[in-house]
């Protein structure tokens, strides 16, 4: 059998949260620990949900994605955190990278992309969205 | 000096207007891109969930296309507030009466104000700067009935006559002044883009109030009228 | 009379500025409604065709959902770009320089005209205001260079000073006095808006032109620069 992933998903649209929560629990191999709604909640309850992958939204009221990251990964750097955004500027990748996160992924890419994309990082690699990577 | 004074007021305008025109960008924008935008993709995760369901046999497939299409609905409607909001395309494809009776219907039905509206049809058609500028100031009127005078209903007249065109909005509330003294803000920019919009088309804007309502009365002159089809043909065929 | 003459044309140069609004809402509003709004209704037709056929057990279903998602995927790269277009997220979220760096990018891929592009780190952070200011006087001078310089190359630098903040776009075109003489239409909103919006800001624009290229250098007064960070609370822990 192989390994669960937990993953954790912080967006402040309830919608879009609960959209990816429902897709990834067809998969046999991950297990959604929680949907949060920005970075702050993320910062608190990281710890008790010990999740592997944190999905995280850039754009979310009180602490956004950026900051966000730079605190979950102070506090715990195993964990992978992957910017999962609707944009698509090579500056936001590169400002993401900067941050220290493990991988970025569009939100309208094909869902399956999101699921390689955690599959890689969970694996110890970087993911870039097949967008990005060109015009980085 | 007094040129000046005029210059100085032109150029303020401008740089409300550029003002008005940056805020209007950066919410148009953000609606879209954090309202619009995410609802989309939400229904495109629904979707392909029902596609994963319908591969896999599962028959909840149904439930998340259903899902999707009730957020696409959603998604729509919106799409059509934001557009509408920006440049309603009755204005552009029936004119400024149908626009200003689609205005009044929302108006009232989202305020629970009584609204009455009378239009004279007339000859004269108003160019499209005239159109917009009577819609403008349509809206920004309504606003202010909603925001400060407390009224139960409000009317609106549109009627061409012979030196131009006229609209009219009066409303049964407690009047600028009585409003102004309640108001702690000193005045925005309605009323100041209101006069503007009508000065610059020669036109004159009037506001007369008093503990009974207020009334905001536009003149639009001759030169922003349209002769009707006929009339232009014949003086084209005479000359 | 010739006071008349230079308020008229004041008067007309804000006329069309008001007109550039209304045909940016206008267009906006269009776009909304005749592009994202028809997409996104017929990807409704087609999802309601998948859920039918579902029912009915039709194995097209499939077919029919992978077509509206389709449809949908083209909707959002739409809704993005119109987004985009009215006001970059990088500006709000990353700041102006990165905001200029892909400006300079695309401008770069759109026209085949090189770019380049220098910022020296400054610590004063610009306001909301001078950002969105410079912003698009970039954008205005960028479109300027693809429409009347003939340059083959473009350089932007944005740097901090003691006295605020300047932005530079050079060209290696044939300069303004060349193109205005070509060109038989009497100059545009453009320049008057860049000078206009640095006026706003207290600020300044210069146009330098030779026959060996063009330079907009903006400037931009301390009073528009926010302290950064540790500067502003060691001011306050002093207090
Ligand atoms: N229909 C009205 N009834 C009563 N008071 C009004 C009415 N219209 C305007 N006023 C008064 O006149 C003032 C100026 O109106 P104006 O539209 O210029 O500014 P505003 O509505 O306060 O702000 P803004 O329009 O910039 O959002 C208002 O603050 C209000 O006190
Ligand atoms: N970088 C440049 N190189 C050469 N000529 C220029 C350059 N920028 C501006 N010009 C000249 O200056 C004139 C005025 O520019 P401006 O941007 O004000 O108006 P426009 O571009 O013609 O019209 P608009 O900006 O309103 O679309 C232009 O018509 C052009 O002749
Ligand atoms: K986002
Ligand atoms: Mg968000
Ligand atoms: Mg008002
Ligand atoms: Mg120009």
């Amino acid at each position: 059998m192989t390994a669960l992933t937990r993953v954790l998903i912080v967006d402040d649209h309830p919608m879009v949260a609960e959209g990816i929560r429902a897709i990834l629990e067809t998969y046999d191999d991950v297990i959604v620990v929680g949907t949060l709604g920005n970075g702050q909640e993320a910062i608190d309850q990281a710890e008790a949900l010990a999740p592997d992958v944190i999905l995280l939204d850039l754009n979310m009221p009180q602490v956004n994605g950026l900051s966000a990251t730079e605190i979950l990964l102070e506090r715990n750097p195993e964990t992978r955190i992957l910017i999962l955004s609707m944009h698509d500027s090579p500056e936001y990748i590169s400002t993401a990278l900067r941050h220290g996160a493990a991988g970025y992924v569009l939100k309208d890419v094909p869902t399956e992309e999101i699921k390689a994309a955690i599959d890689r990082v969970m694996a110890g690699e970087r993911y870039l969205c097949t967008g990005a990577t060109a015009s980085l | 000096r007094e040129r000046r004074l005029a210059d100085a007021k032109l150029k303020k305008l401008t740089q409300r207007i550029i003002d008005t025109q940056e805020e209007e960008r950066g919410r148009v924008a953000r609606e879209l891109h954090d309202s619009i935008s995410q609802i989309l993709v939400a229904v495109r995760y629904a979707l392909e969930l029902a596609r994963r369901r319908l591969s896999l046999g599962d028959e909840r497939a149904g439930e998340s296309l259903s899902a999707g299409i009730d957020s696409l609905n959603g998604a729509i409607g919106e799409v059509r507030r934001i557009s509408r909001d920006l440049r309603p395309g009755v204005l552009d494809d029936l004119g400024l009466g149908p626009a200003l009776q689609t205005l009044m219907e929302d108006f009232s039905k989202r305020t629970g104000i009584e609204t009455e509206f009378e239009t004279v049809v007339f000859r004269n058609r108003l160019d499209q700067d005239a159109k917009i500028a009577l819609y403008r100031i349509a809206q920004e009127a309504l606003t202010n009935v909603e925001k400060h005078s407390g009224a139960t209903k409000v009317r609106l007249l549109v009627r061409g006559h012979k030196q131009g065109a006229m609209m009219r909005i009066e409303d049964n509330g407690r009047g600028v002044a009585a409003s102004r003294e309640s108001d702690a803000a000193d005045g925005g920019l309605g009323l100041r883009n209101m006069t503007e919009r009508m000065e610059q088309l020669n036109g004159s804007l009037r506001v007369l109030s008093s503990r009974t309502g207020t009334v905001i009365e536009a003149q639009v002159p001759l030169s922003h009228m349209l002769q009707p089809a006929g009339q232009a043909s014949k003086k084209k065929d005479s000359a």
